[in-house]
């Protein structure tokens, strides 16, 4: 009978894609990045160059693996309500310590997958217990952290350090077939956290606490935990792009999360996903799209070698017009 | 003055730290030479101030302080003549980017952290756009005395200082501050008790970027064009103004407070150069006290109402 | 009806010294729909939250299915078999149908969130209340308010709830909406649920109500078969009272001309609004929760203008032009929408006058003038008390000297000498000119000041009443269908 | 109100929290990027210059000071073309018929040396009709980035490979894997790896930073006070120029009073030399690893009412106006940015099968009082590189901002 309500309700066809983008604001960002592939696709044509090539594909999904892991995981806070500002010296910091601990030996990548987790797991749980203990403004706290970790990386490093295996540099830099192992990373990372989201009760707390904090308290959802989950969950995604940049790099480099600026990159793709900054709305699919447009986009620039200074007034004026655009469908 | 209290109380024991360890810092002729190094982060937190308590965030400045300099030295070009008609328009070109950075946040609904972010990327690779990657021309001496020159013996940037602050002040002491206060605590009652909100957020955000083109022209006064004058100046802006004991969603604090918090920010890093933190630590120290500073500062606070603003 | 699952005994409950519940005792058995009803501030609500584990009563026991239970939170009333349906709807808007009532307790297979099973257990809630009109799967947002009451049903099923307590649960509905529900609660009434039901309709009340237990001024009235009571004998038992005479004496003069008028304004929730409003007079507009009153303010002052209609002085009015005419509105809601409430006194009663940059009155005499002389202008409104705070907001009017005022629930929440107050105030702005119009949920208080009562229902204008007319009468006006 | 005594209470413990914090790092020995303690009441090694940098190689160091006094080959009229101690490799495997497909993978062009080169580097492959197209992905200063682009401009049809790494170590994977497919030029910034068919630079860093210094030991008593400004540790080009100072100035017997960071930020190093100049009363004389806040800092000195000591700079022409104006006794090591032109004539050479050096090094001259007026190009913008060797190019000065 239940089967045959379901049924009845939805239809079968779409069911699946529907679940998958259980955060409807995501096909907006779907609707602009398939008109941007258009767009691309022409701007390729006339400027004598394929864009669908195998190439390409995989660069656009080179360029945009690191980003779009510590994008999922800022998906999490944000969605929980809060926000991270330190992933950027959390990632130079995780490749630092990722590089180290290998020393080139194969042996060491094991200790160094675990520890690589441990500190990001560390500085995830310092970032959820200030913003939830302390009660300290996410904005604040993140940013605090993300001043400690400076001071560290700043007096323990004054340049690339470390080495990583050729065993790990697979992960970085081998493909299966038009899909480069990074991607694959970044996909499962994607897809986990879809699950989590989806599938856990964790996410659901996490939609319910950054939607309502207090009707979360009332269903007897303890918020400070779910917060501090969502951090740490977060800086561990921070840590995986770590690894994954520690082994594109095959060094630990104490500049690369801030010269990619991965804090307010990240903070960008999400919300061009369409989740909400205030939390509760939006998800990881919003996210992966978000993150795709800009790497289409930049992929776009690359061809047709756009100044870096234009690429930053399109950009600017791309975040702020889809967020405008998805202001405008809520109160539609 | 009273939300000011802790704040100054913190300022004035860092200052007598800082004395301790250079006996003639509290001479006059040092003292000024610190208000005249601070000037232009404690305009910058003042601006930054109105945008906070009226509930939102301002990150372009930074942005807006490198463009405003690059602007003014492209069109000066080294030549005195254009000095005064240079300055109205860098006055001009601040209010506008805050009047649009107001409407897009008040009319487009864009959170304001993402359109001043958008303002941010907009701004930095609109200038270099312009000047072709690098800043061109230079900066007059005329031009320059503002940020650089004295009258007799107390800098120019310190009366511009005192002449912001005082502006400040009386702006958060009439009906427009009072307002603007009323929009950052309660916008829905502020706007049942016929406060137009969107136009005094629209403002506040118009005196932001007037605070980026004062500190502007006096940034580019002391030093000269550089392409990196503006760099992180939002967060320390930001920063200050929540050391100040401002919260961040509005409604709270006052601008006295503020620019104490940027005052203090100032300090704290001589104090942290004099004691030979320098370069490396600096920031890890920076961060931790930031992060206590706001904790404490929101002990006093209740349970709730701080909960709400986390 | 043996079968008694709750047993509230002797409950009592002071807020800041003031007495609001006084051992009451209420009894439910399964099975059946219990209404509790009283005046507005006769502790209904107090009753049900310590019910619900929102309040921790200060004396008195609560017995579930016999034994003794005490709650620290509103999970452990949850737990125990209590399920409550707030006023404001408690769901996530974002979220589906079936999250929203499995939030907190998500069944879970193989440490996985077994989401067909939550969806399809939703879906057979839904299908046993019969609710066909969406399914598991729908956001919340996308549905309108009266079937996100379902929602609410289907939690409070899906918890086992052995008693589910709704607080006005048709406040926000159309009549037709409002059927709809009373057969769903008749529904879960026949399952073995008790219910307690609170609501101001009289009419529906005897309708579906198995017994009623009339609470007055924190104390049980009675409690009694639904089938031995009509409209009349309970309205008297809720009010129980003869007029008090405290109430300061009407104006002796005929009201003056007319300062606001409209004539068949509607927008989305009235329809054919004819009102004029003197000066002078003080007007009560009556109605029951839901039947427009606050819609009704908020049209005159313009924070959600008539959309069709004629108005003077101004249609359709911002609230700035509102304002600038001289109209001014109380709202409701004093926290969500009236004050600031980190700011001082001052900052609250100058904010109207500071907006329009009126001449601003002495902030000295203002607050003598409202009866808050001896308050400091400095100390921030969030630790004042409510009557304080009230007149902060009125403050903030009378500054303005408005030729209209609009006051929604102006006593809401007060204590009995800062309601006398307001009272005082409010006829001595009329007589100084102002046209006053009163809305208030308590009918004593509504015929005490009002010169004229108009009576509001469905969002139109159900009638209108002289002064001193009863209480019944504006009843019927009300409740009529 | 009873928040008050709460509030006082919250500052009085960040009072205190303040103090230890600041009492408690100051006995740290100094980090290791060799940033001496300012206080002076502090600990400081006897030359104050801090342990040596771990960039710092001996046999680099000793190579670059003998490139200094060598003479290269090659036209001195085109310095771009010159090279010391050439040894040449054979390229004619590489040899194709034009035209030619130039791709090149920029770091970054976020300052305006780069900036500078970049536009020379344009108009030196537009010189050239052999070159039927030049595609550059600009890296934006991420290292990821610009393994992507190497990745992607191999795929592009490139007949040669032209890349000026981001950071030397990390790069180093990216460009290996480039020299399978395709030449590869690399410039500026080095690679660890010898795949590339030549290395351009000029001489480097140690040069620089030792041609600096020992000006300073020259024309500063001894005992003078120096201090050392530097951009930011960390930056491979500017570790060696301070390292190479480090050496002389412990053989000096001048005293390094504080090696201090700017972040190239013109107004915290002006703020820096006004510190130093109230607590030490004087400073004798200045060297910096970079020249772009070079007029900050003269400009403390010219703001306290002192007259500026011996400096260094660049060849940024503000800093040559301000030496030419103010008759600062000053000295500007270069880093050429003609360099990016040579990674074009390269490759032209390999792809006509001319052998190259394998180690390409360039001249590095020296702006001294005595040829400084032939640098000094009125109308050209104040950060302007004088040795862009762009003046023959077309569109010059107009392309590089200037005016004639």
């Amino acid at each position: 009978m239940t089967q045959q309500l379901d049924l009845r309700r939805l239809p079968a066809v779409g069911s699946f894609l529907r679940r998958l983008s259980a955060d409807r604001p995501a096909r907006a960002v779907y609707v602009a990045l398939a008109l941007l592939i258009v767009v691309g696709w022409l701007l390729f044509a006339l400027d004598g160059g394929r864009f669908l090539s195998q190439e390409n594909i995989v660069g656009i999904q080179q360029r945009s693996a690191a980003l779009g892991i510590v994008a999922v995981g800022q998906t999490l806070v944000i969605l929980a309500g809060s926000l991270d500002l330190s992933v950027a010296y959390l990632i130079s910091l995780t490749t630092l310590v990722a590089a180290e601990t290998m020393g080139g030996a194969d042996a060491g990548v094991p200790v160094a997958v675990a520890a690589v987790l441990a500190v990001s797991a560390t500085a995830g749980l310092v970032n959820g217990l200030i913003v939830t203990r302390l009660r300290v403004h996410a904005f604040i706290a993140t940013l605090g952290v993300a001043l400690v970790i400076r001071g560290v990386l700043d007096d323990r490093y004054d340049g690339p350090a470390g080495s990583v295996p050729e065993s790990f540099q697979h992960l970085g830099y081998d493909r299966v077939g038009p899909l480069p192992v990074s991607a694959l990373l970044w996909a499962a990372v994607a897809a986990s956290a879809w699950f989590l989201l989806s599938r856990t009760r964790l996410g659901c707390r996490i939609y319910a606490v950054g939607g309502d904090a207090e009707v979360a308290r009332l269903s007897g959802v303890r918020g400070e935990r779910v917060v501090v989950a969502a951090h740490v969950l977060c800086s561990l995604c921070a840590g995986i792009a770590g690894l994954l940049l520690a082994s594109r790099l095959g060094a630990g480099a104490p500049t690369v999360g801030t010269d990619g600026g991965y804090d307010l990159e990240s903070i960008a793709a999400v919300v061009i996903g369409g989740t909400a900054l205030a939390g509760g709305r939006g998800g990881v699919a919003g996210t992966v799209g978000g993150v795709l447009l800009l790497a289409v986009l930049d992929s776009i620039f690359n061809q047709l070698e756009v100044d870096s200074f234009a690429k930053d007034v399109v950009r600017g004026v791309v975040l702020v017009a889809a967020l405008a655009i998805h202001a405008r469908r809520r109160t539609a | 003055m009273r939300r000011a209290l802790p704040i100054l109380v913190v300022l004035a024991g860092l200052l007598a730290v800082i004395a301790v360890a250079q006996p003639n810092f509290l001479a006059p002729a040092a003292l000024l030479a610190f208000v005249k190094r601070a000037a232009p982060l404690v305009i910058l937190a003042a601006g930054q101030y109105f945008v906070i308590v009226s509930g939102e965030y301002d990150l372009s400045v930074g942005s807006l302080v490198t463009a405003e300099v690059v602007v003014a030295a492209r069109l000066l070009d080294g030549s005195a003549e254009a000095t005064w008609p240079v300055l109205a328009l860098l006055v001009v070109l601040g209010l506008l980017v805050g009047l649009v950075n107001g409407v897009v946040t008040t009319l487009l609904r864009v959170p304001s952290f993402i359109s001043t972010l958008g303002m941010l990327l907009i701004l930095s690779g609109a200038i270099f756009l312009w000047t072709g990657g690098a800043p061109r021309g230079a900066l007059p001496p005329q031009f320059r005395e503002l940020g650089r020159g004295s009258l007799g013996p107390v800098p120019w940037s310190v009366l511009v200082l005192v002449a912001v602050a005082a502006g400040a002040i009386c702006a958060m002491r009439a009906g427009f501050g009072h307002t603007l206060i009323a929009a950052g605590d309660n916008d829905r009652a502020a706007a049942l008790s016929g406060v137009h909100v969107a136009r005094v957020r629209t403002v506040a955000f118009m005196v932001s970027g007037l605070s980026a083109a004062v500190a502007a022209i006096l940034l580019g006064g002391f030093a000269g064009v550089s392409a990196q004058v503006g760099q992180g100046l939002e967060f320390q802006a930001i920063t200050a103004v929540v050391l100040g004991g401002v919260a961040l969603g509005g409604g709270r604090g006052s601008v006295v407070a503020a620019m104490a918090g940027a005052f203090t920010l100032e300090a704290l890093f001589t104090l942290l150069n004099l004691y030979g933190v320098s370069g490396a630590l600096e920031p890890a120290v920076q961060g931790v006290i930031i992060i206590a500073a706001v904790a404490l500062g929101g002990m006093s606070l209740p349970r709730g109402r701080a909960a709400a603003a986390s | 009806m043996h079968d008694c699952v709750l047993k509230m005994t002797g409950i009592t409950k002071s807020f800041q010294g003031v007495r609001v519940l006084d051992g009451v005792d209420l009894e439910a058995s399964a099975g059946e729909v219990h209404a509790v009803v009283g005046e507005n501030g006769a502790g209904k609500s107090t009753l049900m939250k310590i019910l619900a584990g929102a309040h921790a009563p200060d004396g008195g026991s609560v017995e579930i299915d016999g034994r003794t239970v005490v709650f620290g939170h509103p999970v452990q009333a949850q737990r125990a078999g209590v399920a409550i349906m707030h006023q404001e709807l408690s769901l996530l808007p974002e979220r589906t149908v079936a999250e929203n009532v499995f939030l907190g307790r998500e069944p879970v297979r193989r440490g996985l969130v077994d989401r067909a099973a939550m969806e399809s257990a939703t879906a057979e809630l839904l299908d046993s209340v019969g609710e066909e009109s969406f399914g598991p799967r729908d956001l919340v947002r996308r549905l309108p308010v009266a079937r996100r009451q379902v929602v609410e049903i289907a939690k409070a099923l899906s918890l086992n709830a052995r008693i589910v307590v709704m607080d006005e649960p048709t406040a926000a509905l159309a009549e037709h909406e409002a059927e709809l529900l009373h057969t769903l609660v008749r529904r879960l009434a026949s399952r073995g649920i008790a219910i307690l039901y609170v609501s101001h309709r009289l009419r529906e009340i005897l309708d579906l109500a198995d017994r009623i237990t009339v609470l007055k001024d924190g104390s049980r009235v009675t409690t009694a078969d639904a089938s031995t009571m009509d409209a009349p004998t309970l309205v008297r038992l809720m009010i129980g009272r003869e007029l008090d005479s405290y109430y300061p004496p009407r104006a002796a003069e005929p009201p003056g001309p007319v300062k606001l008028s409209v004539r068949g304004g509607g927008n989305a929730r009235l329809r054919g609004i004819d009102l004029d409003l003197r000066a002078g007079e003080i007007v009560g507009l009556a109605g029951l929760q839901g039947s427009g009153r606050t819609e009704l303010a908020k049209a005159l002052f313009g924070a959600a203008p008539f959309t069709s209609g004629e108005m003077t002085p101004c249609r359709p009015c911002s609230v700035r032009e509102g304002i600038a005419a001289g109209i001014g509105l109380v709202t409701e809601d004093r926290k969500a929408e009236g004050l600031l409430l980190n700011q001082p006194v001052r900052d609250n009663a100058l904010l109207v006058t500071r907006a329009t940059r009126m001449r601003r009155p002495g902030i000295e005499r203002l607050l003598e003038r409202v009866g808050l002389g001896p308050l400091r202008p400095t100390q921030e409104v969030r630790l004042l008390s409510g009557g304080n705070q009230q007149k902060v907001v009125l403050a903030r009017w009378v500054a303005a000297a408005p030729r209209v005022l609009l006051l929604d629930e102006p006593t809401r929440g007060v204590d009995v000498g800062a309601k006398a107050a307001i009272h005082e105030l409010t006829r001595e702005l009329a007589r100084d000119g102002t046209a006053v119009l009163m809305i208030s949920s308590e009918l004593p208080e509504l015929i005490g000041m009002s010169d004229r009562i108009v009576v509001l229902r469905d969002g139109r204008i159900a009638g209108a009443l002289p002064a001193g007319s009863t209480e019944e009468s504006v009843m019927r006006l009300a409740a009529a269908s | 109100m009873r928040s008050t005594p709460r509030r006082l209470l919250a500052s009085a413990a960040l009072a205190v929290l303040t103090l230890p914090a600041a009492a408690c790092t100051s006995d740290r020995p100094p980090p290791s990027a060799s940033a001496a303690p300012a206080g002076s009441g502090g600990p400081r090694d006897d030359r104050g210059t801090g342990a040596q940098s771990k960039f710092f190689v001996r046999a680099d160091y000793d190579a670059q000071m003998a490139m200094r006094r060598a003479r290269p080959s090659g036209s001195p009229a085109r310095p771009w073309e010159q090279s010391i101690a050439p040894r040449l490799v054979d390229t004619t495997r590489y040899k194709k018929a034009p035209p030619y497909h130039v791709c090149f993978s920029n770091a970054a062009v976020d300052n305006p040396w780069r900036q500078v080169g970049w536009k020379t580097m344009q108009a030196e492959a537009a010189l050239h009709e052999e070159i039927g197209r030049l595609t550059a992905l600009d890296a934006e200063g991420k290292d990821d980035k610009q393994i992507s682009d190497i990745a992607e401009l191999q795929d592009k049809g490139c007949d040669v490979l032209i890349v000026s790494p981001n950071t030397t170590a990390t790069l180093t994977p990216a460009v290996s894997a480039a020299c399978a497919k395709v030449p590869v030029i690399v410039f500026d910034r080095g690679v660890r790896t010898d795949c590339p068919v030549t290395f351009i630079k000029p001489i480097g860093g140690y040069a620089f930073g030792a041609e600096a210094a020992e000006f300073l030991i020259g024309k500063v008593p001894p005992g003078g006070k120096i201090l050392a400004l530097r951009i930011l540790p960390g930056v491979d080009v500017l570790e060696t120029r301070w390292s190479a100072a480090k050496v002389a100035f412990d053989k000096s017997d001048l005293d390094v009073v504080g090696v201090e960071f700017t972040d190239g930020d013109a107004a915290r190093t002006k703020s820096i030399v006004s510190d130093y100049i109230q607590r030490h009363g004087r400073i004798d004389g200045v060297w910096m690893d970079a020249g772009a806040t070079a007029v900050a800092a003269v400009e403390a000195f010219e703001d306290a009412g002192l007259p500026v000591p011996p400096i260094n700079g660049e060849d940024q022409q503000d800093f040559l106006k301000k030496w030419n104006d103010a008759k600062l006794t000053a000295i500007a090591p270069t880093y050429p940015t003609y360099q990016w032109r040579t990674p074009v004539i390269a490759a032209l050479k390999i792809l006509k099968g001319e052998p190259v050096p394998k180690a390409w090094n360039l001249p590095q001259p020296t702006i001294t009082q005595e040829n400084l007026a032939t640098y000094l190009k009125p109308g050209m913008p104040p950060l302007h590189y004088a040795l862009c060797g762009c003046e023959d190019l077309p569109g010059y000065p107009e392309k590089w901002g200037g005016t004639s």
